[in-house]
C-alpha cells in the first residue's frame, strides 16, 4: 500500500466509474426498447451476481439456480395474489424461505463435487419445474399448475410494485444489484469470502486450518439464494407473469450459470461484465436473426463459453480490467511505478 | 392387473436398453478421461441428423449408415478431445485444479452444436421411415398383447452389442492395456511410455462412435430433431450416475432400471409423477452411493 | 511430563491392506518428535488419523486427554492441531499472505488483525518471495514453508509436519531444520515426518520407527541409531558405520 | 507534479463530457418522439400519415413460435401471415390510405413467455407497429397480450385458447379464434352428434353404465386446461372419467400409457399434445390395438401439423377424430380458398392447414381494420375492430376469413364469438369434415363404433391432404 494509490483514487478506476455511470444515467435518455435491454442486462446481472456468491467462490457448478429464481417468483407473487400482501413486504418472506430452501436442499448437494454435484443441481431443477406444472395445489397453496401465476394490472402503483415506465424499474433492478454487488464484496473481503476460496482451492488443506466446510458453503448459499429470490420477485413483478415452464428451466439456470462464467467466476464484478457483454449481443441477435435463423443467439452462446474457457479460464473480467487499465496508462501516462502497485492489487 | 405390470415391465426393459445404448459413450468417456462430456446428447443429436441427410439425400438406412456415420463421429470425439479438452489438461498440470473448467467447456460445446443445429434445420420433426420403424413384433395370447417396433427391439440389443464391444475393446486388445492404464493412472502411464493424450483422445472418439450406433438405432423408431439431444443428453446422466460412472455393465443397469421405474411407475401414479420418479430415484442414489451400482468406490 | 497427543492400540485397514497395525505411542508437550520409516510404513496415514481426516478402524486416539477418535478435522485445527501436507496444497488463487491470512482467521474475524498477524508470520518464516506473489507460482521450499506458516498461523499448539525438507537443497534444510527450532522453542509441540536421517537426528529429541504400519523402535536419536532392529529394517549398516 | 494532477484530472472532465454528449447526440432524436408512455408513442405513428407526401408504411408486427416446442406450428402461422400480407400489398396496400404498402414486422418468443412479451413491447416501442398479432401459445399470448394492452397498442391474439385471454377486460386485446371452452364444447357436441346418429350405440353405453372417458394430456397450461374444461363439461352430462393422465412433454415411447388406457377400457380418449407426443401416443395406441368405441378424440396440436402425417401412417390415425380449428372443408367449398391452398403448397410445400389459415386470416383481420380506420392511429383502429363485422360469404373478394368462422365479430370482451372449428374424422385416410354442419363434408357420417379391423385398417388409404369425393 503505497501513498499514490492513496491520492489517486480515480486510478485505475477510471473506466469502472465510467461504466456505472452509463449504466446509471444513459438508460434515462433512450427509448424505452433500449431501456428494456438495460433492465435485461441487469436481471441477468443480478441472477449471475447471486449464482457467483455460492458457485463463483465455492467453485461447484450449479445448474439448477434457476428454481431458486422461481421460488421467490412464486412466493412473493402468491403472497400478493392470495395474502394481499405487498411484495416490498412479500420479498423478504420469499427470500427468508428461498434461502432456508437452499441451506435444506444444500445440505445434501454439498457433500457431492464436480460432475456428481452439477447433475444433481440438474436433477433438481428438472424435478421441481415438473412437481410444479403438475400440481395445482401445495399444502393448500393453490400454485396453479402448468398455468402459472398472472398478476393483474392495477395501475401505476409504488406498494403494489408496479409502474408506468420502465426507467422505474430499471432503477428498482438498480438498488437490487448494488447490494448484490455490495454484498458480493463485503464477502470477498472477509473472514468468509477468505475461506470459501480455500476452500474452492484445496478443501483439505481448507478443513485442516480449522474450516468447517458445510458451514461456509452453507452460509454462501442462503445468502445466494436470499439474493436470487429478490430476482424473481422483479420478474414476477416486471414481466406480470410466472410460468413454470420457463422459470424453472434448464435453460434458464444455464443461461445465468454462463453469464457469470463467462464474466468471471470468484469476482466481484465478472457477472455484471457477463451480462453486459452476452446480454446485448443475444437480444439483438435474437431480435434481427430469431425470425430467420433461430438459435443463432443461443449458438454465440455456446461459442463464446468454449472461447473464454479455453482463452481466458479466469473470464473476461481479468482481461477487460486489464485492458482499460492499460488504456487509462496510455491517455494519463501513468508512470511505470505506480502500474506495479497497481498490479499488486490482483490476486 | 398382473398383466399390465408385466407388459410395463417389458416396456420398460426394451426402452431401458436403448437408454443404456445411449449412455454406454458416456460412461466410457468419463471412466477413461475423467470428462463429464455434457455435449454428449448434442452428439447424439447430431449422429441422427447425419443419419436423416444420408436417408434423404442417398436412400442409405441408418443401420448401414452407420459404417459412414461411426467413423466420422469417432473422429469427431477425437478432434474435440486433442483440440478442447487436451490444451485444458496440459494447462492444469502442474497447477490447481479446476474440474469446473471441464465441465464448461463440453457444456459451452452441447449448447453450440444444438443451436446451430436449429440454425441450419428449425425444429421440424423429422422421421426416417424405414423398414424397422414400420414393422411390429406381436406376440398375442388371449388377452395379453405384446407389440413393439422391430427398431425398438433392435435398440435394445444394440445396447449389449454397443457394451461387449466396448468391453472387449478396453478389456482384451493392446489398445485397451494403454486405456486402462491411462484411466488408472495417466502419469504412471505417461513414464511406461504410453501416449496419454492420444489415448484419451482415441477413448473419447470410442465413446463418441459408441453413442453414433445408439444413434442410428435411436434414429430408426424417434426423431431427428435438434432437441433429441437434450432430451436424452439429460437422461443419459442420470443414468450414469445411478450405474457407476465409469461402468460399462453399470451403464446398462442403470438405463434398464431408468426404464422399468418409468414406465411400471406410470402404472400406479400419473405419468409426469412417474418421470419425477427417475429424479427423485437419481438423487437418493447419489446421497446414499455416489459411486453408483457398479462402480468402484472412492471419493466424489 | 504432560503427553499432549496419545494413541492407543490403533489400527487402519484400508479394504484388505493394514497400513497401521496396532500402534500406541504419544507424544509429550513440548517436546519434537520424529517419525521415521520407509515408504509405505504408515507415517502419513498416522498424520492424518491424528488430524481426523479419517478415522481408525479400531484404537483410540487423546489430544489433551480427551478422546478425540471420532472428531471432525476442523475441530482439531480449534483444539490447536496443525498439519503440513506432504504433497503441498496451497491455495492457489491466493498470494502467499493471503494463505496465511486464511489460517489467521481461525482465531479472528477481524480481517485487518488477520493480514497483521499474517504478515508477522511471513517475515517470522523468512520466505524468499514477494508478498504479492500468487502461490502457485512460489518454488518449491517456499510452497514447504506456506505450509508451515498457514499452520502456524492458526497458533497451534501440535504441529504435524509431513516431509517439509522433501524436495530441498541442503542449505534450505538447513533453514527449514532452524525454522522448527524457533517454532519449538516458541513453545509449539512437533511431530515430524522425514526421510533424511541425518536431518532428522540432529532435529529431534525422540525418534519412532515405523515398519510395515507398526512401531518398531522408539528412542532419543542415539539409541535409535544403535537399535539392531532399526539398522535391519531402515537404516541399514551403512548409516551405523557412518555414525 | 501539481500541474500534472491538474491535467490528467482535464483530461478526465473531458473524456466524461464527451461521453456524456455523445449519449446526447445519439438518443436525442429518438428521446424527442419516443419518450415513454402511450400518447408519445401515438405521436410517433401519427407522424407518416399526416406529415408525408410519398407513399405511407403500415407496419404490422407478428410474434410467433419461431423456435421451441411448437416452432413447425408458429413456422405455418408465419407463412399464411405473411402471404396474406403479400396479397394484400399486390392489390395495392391500404386503399384507403393512399395505397400504402403494408410492411411485416416477425419475432420470434421462442416458445417463452418473457421472450414473447419483451418482442411485444419491441414492436410497441421500437418498431412502432400500428397492430400486434400473435403469439399462438397461450402461456405466451397471456402475458405478451397484457404488454399491448399497457402500450394501448391494438393486439389480435390468433392461436391462444386460454379462456383468460379475453377475460380480463382488456379493450386493446381482441381474439379472432375460438376459446378453450369452445374447443371442448365443439367435441362434446361431436360426441353427441355420433350419439344421435347411432342411437344403438348410445343405448349400448347406457347399459354398461354410462359413458366413460380418458384424458391423456401434456403437462402444459394448454393441456392441463383443455383437460379442466373437458371434466367441468363432462362432470355436466354425467359422464365417468376414467382416467386423467397428465404426461410430461417429450417421451421417447407412451406404451405405458396405452397400457394403462388398456385397463380403463374408456368409450372416449381425448388427447393434447404437440407433433411430438402426438405421434409416440398415437403410434403407441394403434400398435395396442386400443379401440374405444366412440374413438380418439384429439383437442388439435400436433394432431393438426403436417408433420404429424409424415411420421404416422394412415392406419395409425384412421378413424381418429380432430377437433381442427378451422373449416376444413374451406379449399372445397370456396375456389379462392382453393387457390390460396395451392399457391400455398407451391411455396411451402403443404396444402393449407389450420395453422396457415389462422395466421392468413389474423393477419387479414389486422389489414381490414386499418383499413376501416383509415389511419394509423391507435384508437381509431382500436374502434374499427371494435366494430369489426365481417360475414364468411362477403369474402369473395377480400378473403378474410380462410379460417372459415361463419363471421368474425367481436364482443364487448374483444372475444370473437363466431369463432368455430371442425370436428373431423378420418376415414379412408381422408379428412372428413362432420360438424358443424357448416364445414360438413356432404354425404358423410361418423363411423362409430369404431370396427375392429387392424388386420386390414388403412390398406386402402389414400395420402393425407386428399380430397374427399363430395357424395
Amino acid at each position: 500500500m503505497n501513498t499514490t494509490e492513496r491520492t489517486n483514487f480515480f486510478q485505475g478506476k477510471i473506466f469502472a466509474i465510467l461504466g456505472v455511470l452509463i449504466l446509471l444515467v444513459v438508460p434515462n435518455f433512450v427509448s424505452t426498447n433500449v431501456q428494456i435491454v438495460f433492465i435485461l442486462i441487469l436481471f441477468y446481472g443480478l441472477c449471475a451476481s447471486c449464482w457467483n456468491i455460492v458457485c463463483g467462490f465455492v467453485g461447484e457448478l450449479s445448474l439448477g439456480h434457476a428454481v431458486f429464481l422461481g421460488f421467490g417468483a412464486y412466493i412473493s407473487t402468491l403472497l400478493l395474489m392470495d395474502g394481499s400482501l405487498s411484495p416490498w413486504v412479500g420479498m423478504f418472506i420469499a427470500a427468508i424461505i428461498t434461502a432456508a430452501f437452499g441451506v435444506i436442499v444444500g445440505l445434501p448437494c454439498f457433500r457431492l463435487h464436480g460432475p456428481y454435484f452439477a447433475l444433481t443441481t440438474i436433477a433438481l431443477g428438472e424435478l421441481i419445474r415438473i412437481f410444479v406444472e403438475n400440481n395445482e395445489k401445495v399444502f393448500g397453496i393453490n400454485i396453479r399448475g402448468a398455468m402459472g401465476l398472472v398478476l393483474k394490472q392495477t395501475g401505476n402503483q409504488f406498494i403494489a410494485f408496479e409502474f408506468a415506465n420502465k426507467i422505474t424499474y430499471y432503477y428498482v433492478l438498480v438498488a437490487f444489484v448494488a447490494v448484490t454487488i455490495l454484498v458480493t464484496w463485503l464477502i470477498k473481503n472477509s473472514k468468509l469470502g477468505y475461506y470459501l476460496t480455500a476452500i474452492k482451492s484445496d478443501p483439505d488443506a481448507a478443513e485442516s486450518l480449522g474450516i468447517k466446510l458445510t458451514k461456509y458453503k452453507l452460509i454462501a448459499m442462503a445468502i445466494s439464494c436470499f439474493m436470487i429470490s429478490f430476482a424473481g420477485t422483479f420478474y414476477a413483478q416486471y414481466f406480470r407473469y410466472v410460468g413454470p415452464t420457463r422459470i424453472f428451466s434448464h435453460d434458464m439456470s444455464v443461461q445465468i450459470a454462463l453469464i457469470a462464467l463467462v464474466g468471471g467466476q470468484g469476482t466481484v464484478f465478472g457477472p455484471l461484465l457477463g451480462a453486459c457483454l452476452l446480454v446485448p449481443i443475444t437480444e439483438f441477435l435474437s431480435e434481427e436473426f430469431g425470425g430467420t435463423m433461430p438459435g443463432l443467439h443461443l449458438f454465440i452462446y455456446g461459442i463464446m463459453m468454449v472461447l473464454v474457457v479455453l482463452y481466458m479460464p479466469q473470464g473476461i473480467y481479468k482481461n477487460v480490467t486489464g485492458f482499460f487499465k492499460k488504456l487509462e496508462y496510455k491517455i494519463f501516462g501513468w508512470d511505470k511505478a505506480n502500474r506495479k502497485s497497481i498490479g499488486k492489487g490482483v490476486k | 392387473m398382473l398383466d399390465s405390470v408385466l407388459l410395463a415391465f417389458i416396456y420398460g426393459i426394451l426402452q431401458g436398453g436403448a437408454y443404456g445404448a445411449i449412455a454406454l459413450g458416456l460412461s466410457v468417456i468419463f471412466g477413461v478421461t475423467r470428462v463429464t462430456n455434457f455435449a454428449h446428447g448434442a452428439m447424439l443429436m447430431l449422429s441422427t441428423f447425419l443419419y436423416y441427410e444420408l436417408y434423404t439425400r442417398f436412400g442409405i438406412d441408418p443401420y448401414l449408415g452407420l459404417l459412414i456415420v461411426t467413423p466420422i463421429l469417432y473422429f469427431l470425439g477425437m478432434a474435440t478431445q486433442k483440440r478442447l479438452i487436451t490444451p485444458l489438461l496440459k494447462k492444469e498440470r502442474g497447477t490447481t485444479q479446476d474440474p469446473a473448467s471441464l465441465l464448461l467447456i463440453t457444456l459451452g460445446l452441447g449448447y453450440a452444436i444444438n443451436n446451430l443445429f436449429m440454425m441450419i434445420y428449425g425444429s421440424d420433426y423429422k422421421t426416417i421411415p424405414t423398414a424397422a420403424s414400420k414393422s411390429y413384433l406381436t406376440i398375442e395370447v388371449g388377452d395379453f398383447l405384446f407389440t413393439t417396433q422391430w427398431a425398438r427391439i433392435i435398440a435394445f440389443f444394440a445396447a449389449f452389442v454397443i457394451g461387449i464391444t466396448l468391453w472387449f475393446i478396453i478389456n482384451k486388445t493392446e489398445l485397451g492395456k494403454r486405456i486402462r492404464a491411462v484411466s488408472q493412472n495417466r502419469d504412471a502411464a505417461a513414464i511406461c511410455g504410453v501416449d496419454v493424450y492420444k489415448t484419451y483422445a482415441i477413448a473419447f472418439g470410442l465413446g463418441i462412435a459408441a453413442v453414433a450406433v445408439a444413434g442410428a438405432c435411436l434414429s430408426e423408431y424417434y426423431f431427428v430433431q435438434p432437441q433429441v439431444g437434450t432430451l436424452f443428453g439429460t437422461k443419459s446422466f442420470l443414468i450414469v450416475v445411478l450405474g457407476g460412472l465409469g461402468s460399462i455393465p453399470g451403464a446398462i443397469l442403470g438405463g434398464l432400471i431408468f426404464g422399468v421405474v418409468e414406465s411400471v411407475g406410470a402404472q400406479f401414479i400419473t405419468s409426469s409423477a412417474s418421470s419425477m420418479l427417475t429424479f427423485i430415484l437419481f438423487m437418493i442414489m447419489l446421497f446414499l452411493k455416489p459411486s453408483g451400482l457398479l462402480g468402484k468406490g472412492g471419493k466424489v | 511430563m504432560e503427553e499432549i497427543i496419545r494413541l492407543e492400540n490403533v489400527t487402519k485397514k484400508f479394504g484388505g491392506l493394514t497400513a497401521v497395525d496396532n500402534f500406541s505411542g504419544a507424544v509429550e508437550t513440548g517436546s519434537i518428535v520424529g517419525l521415521i520409516g520407509p515408504n509405505g510404513a504408515g507415517k502419513t496415514t498416522l498424520f492424518n488419523m491424528m488430524s481426523c481426516t479419517y478415522p481408525p478402524t479400531s484404537g483410540k486416539i487423546f489430544y489433551k486427554g480427551m478422546d478425540v477418535t471420532k472428531a471432525r478435522t476442523d475441530s482439531m485445527a480449534i483444539r490447536g492441531l496443525a498439519r503440513t501436507f506432504q504433497v503441498t496444497k496451497p491455495f492457489g488463487d491466493m498470494t502467499v499472505v493471503e494463505n496465511f491470512m486464511v489460517g489467521a482467521f481461525l482465531h479472528t474475524r477481524d480481517r485487518a488483525v488477520a493480514r497483521k498477524q499474517a504478515e508477522e508470520i511471513y517475515e517470522y518464516i523468512g520466505m524468499g518471495c514477494g508478498e504479492c506473489k500468487a502461490a502457485n507460482e512460489t518454488t518449491t521450499v517456499d510452497r514447504k514453508k506456506l505450509e508451515i506458516g498457514r499452520a502456524l498461523a492458526t497458533k497451534p499448539e501440535l504441529l504435524l509436519l509431513d516431509e517439509v525438507m522433501a524436495g530441498c537443497n541442503p542449505q534450505e534444510k538447513l533453514e527449514l531444520v532452524e525454522t522448527c527450532r524457533k517454532i519449538q522453542k516458541s513453545g509449539v509441540t512437533l511431530l515430524v515426518i522425514e526421510h533424511d536421517i541425518k536431518t532428522i537426528m540432529s532435529l529431534c529429541e525422540k525418534i519412532i520407527i515405523l515398519h510395515r504400519g507398526a512401531k518398531l523402535v522408539e528412542g532419543t536419536p542415539s539409541e535409535v541409531a544403535n537399535d539392531p532392529r532399526a539398522i535391519s529394517a531402515y537404516l541399514g549398516e551403512d548409516y551405523h558405520a557412518g555414525c | 507534479m501539481k500541474t500534472r494532477k491538474l491535467l490528467r484530472l482535464l483530461t478526465l472532465v473531458i473524456v466524461m463530457m464527451l461521453m456524456a454528449t455523445g449519449c446526447v447526440s445519439q438518443t436525442a432524436a429518438p428521446a424527442a418522439t419516443q419518450a415513454p408512455t402511450e400518447q408519445a408513442a401515438t405521436e410517433a405513428t401519427t407522424e407518416p400519415a399526416t406529415g408525408s407526401t410519398e407513399v405511407p408504411v403500415v407496419k404490422i408486427g407478428f410474434v410467433w413460435p419461431l423456435t421451441g416446442g411448437s416452432a413447425t406450428i408458429g413456422q405455418q402461422h408465419s407463412d399464411g401471415a405473411l402471404a396474406a400480407i403479400e396479397e394484400a400489398n399486390a392489390n395495392g396496400g391500404i386503399l384507403s390510405m393512399g395505397g400504402a404498402q403494408i410492411e411485416a414486422v416477425v419475432y420470434d418468443s421462442e416458445t417463452s413467455p418473457d421472450v414473447g412479451s419483451s418482442r411485444v413491447e419491441t414492436l410497441c416501442t421500437k418498431d412502432n407497429v400500428d397492430i400486434v398479432v400473435g403469439c399462438y401459445n397461450s402461456a405466451v399470448t397471456f402475458p405478451a397480450s397484457e404488454v399491448a394492452q399497457r402500450y394501448s397498442t391494438p393486439f389480435i391474439s390468433m392461436g391462444g385458447v386460454k379462456n383468460e385471454i379475453t377475460e380480463r377486460g382488456y379493450e386493446w386485446v381482441f381474439r379472432v379464434n375460438n376459446k378453450a371452452s369452445y374447443d371442448v364444447a365443439e367435441m362434446l357436441k361431436g360426441i353427441d352428434l355420433c350419439l344421435t346418429t347411432y342411437p344403438d350405440v348410445a343405448a349400448d353405453i347406457e347399459s354398461d353404465g354410462g359413458l366413460t372417458y380418458a384424458l391423456v394430456y401434456e403437462s402444459t397450461d394448454w393441456g392441463s386446461d383443455n383437460a379442466r374444461i373437458w371434466k367441468e363439461e363432462a362432470d355436466k352430462r354425467g359422464w365417468t372419467c376414467v382416467l386423467d393422465e397428465p404426461v410430461t412433454s417429450g417421451q421417447s415411447d407412451m406404451s405405458p400409457q396405452a397400457l394403462k388406457i388398456k385397463k380403463a377400457n374408456p368409450d372416449v380418449i381425448n388427447f393434447s399434445f404437440y407433433t411430438n407426443d402426438a405421434i409416440v401416443f398415437t403410434k403407441a395406441l394403434y400398435a395396442n390395438k386400443i379401440n374405444p368405441r366412440l374413438g380418439v378424440w384429439s383437442v388439435g396440436g400436433g394432431s393438426q401439423d403436417a408433420a404429424f402425417y409424415q411420421a404416422c401412417s394412415p392406419a395409425e390415425y384412421e378413424y381418429s377424430f380432430v377437433q381442427e380449428d378451422w373449416n376444413v372443408s374451406m379449399p372445397y367449398l370456396y375456389d379462392w380458398a382453393a387457390k390460396i391452398s395451392e399457391d400455398c403448397y407451391a411455396k411451402n410445400g403443404y396444402y393449407i392447414t389450420s395453422f396457415y389459415a389462422q395466421g392468413w386470416t389474423a393477419a387479414k383481420v389486422a389489414i381490414a381494420a386499418i383499413e376501416a380506420a383509415g389511419t394509423t392511429d391507435k384508437e381509431a383502429i382500436k374502434t374499427a375492430l371494435q366494430n369489426f363485422d365481417v360475414k364468411l360469404e362477403d369474402c369473395a373478394d377480400s378473403h378474410i376469413i380462410l379460417t372459415g368462422y361463419p363471421r368474425i365479430k367481436f364482443d364487448e370482451n374483444g372475444q370473437n364469438t363466431y369463432a368455430s372449428g371442425t370436428i373431423i374424422q378420418y376415414q379412408n385416410g381422408v379428412q372428413i369434415g362432420l360438424s358443424p354442419l357448416t364445414a360438413a363434408t356432404p354425404g358423410y357420417t361418423p363411423i362409430i363404433p369404431i370396427p375392429d379391423d387392424f388386420a386390414t385398417r388403412g390398406s386402402n388409404s389414400k395420402p393425407w391432404g386428399t380430397k374427399p369425393d363430395v357424395k
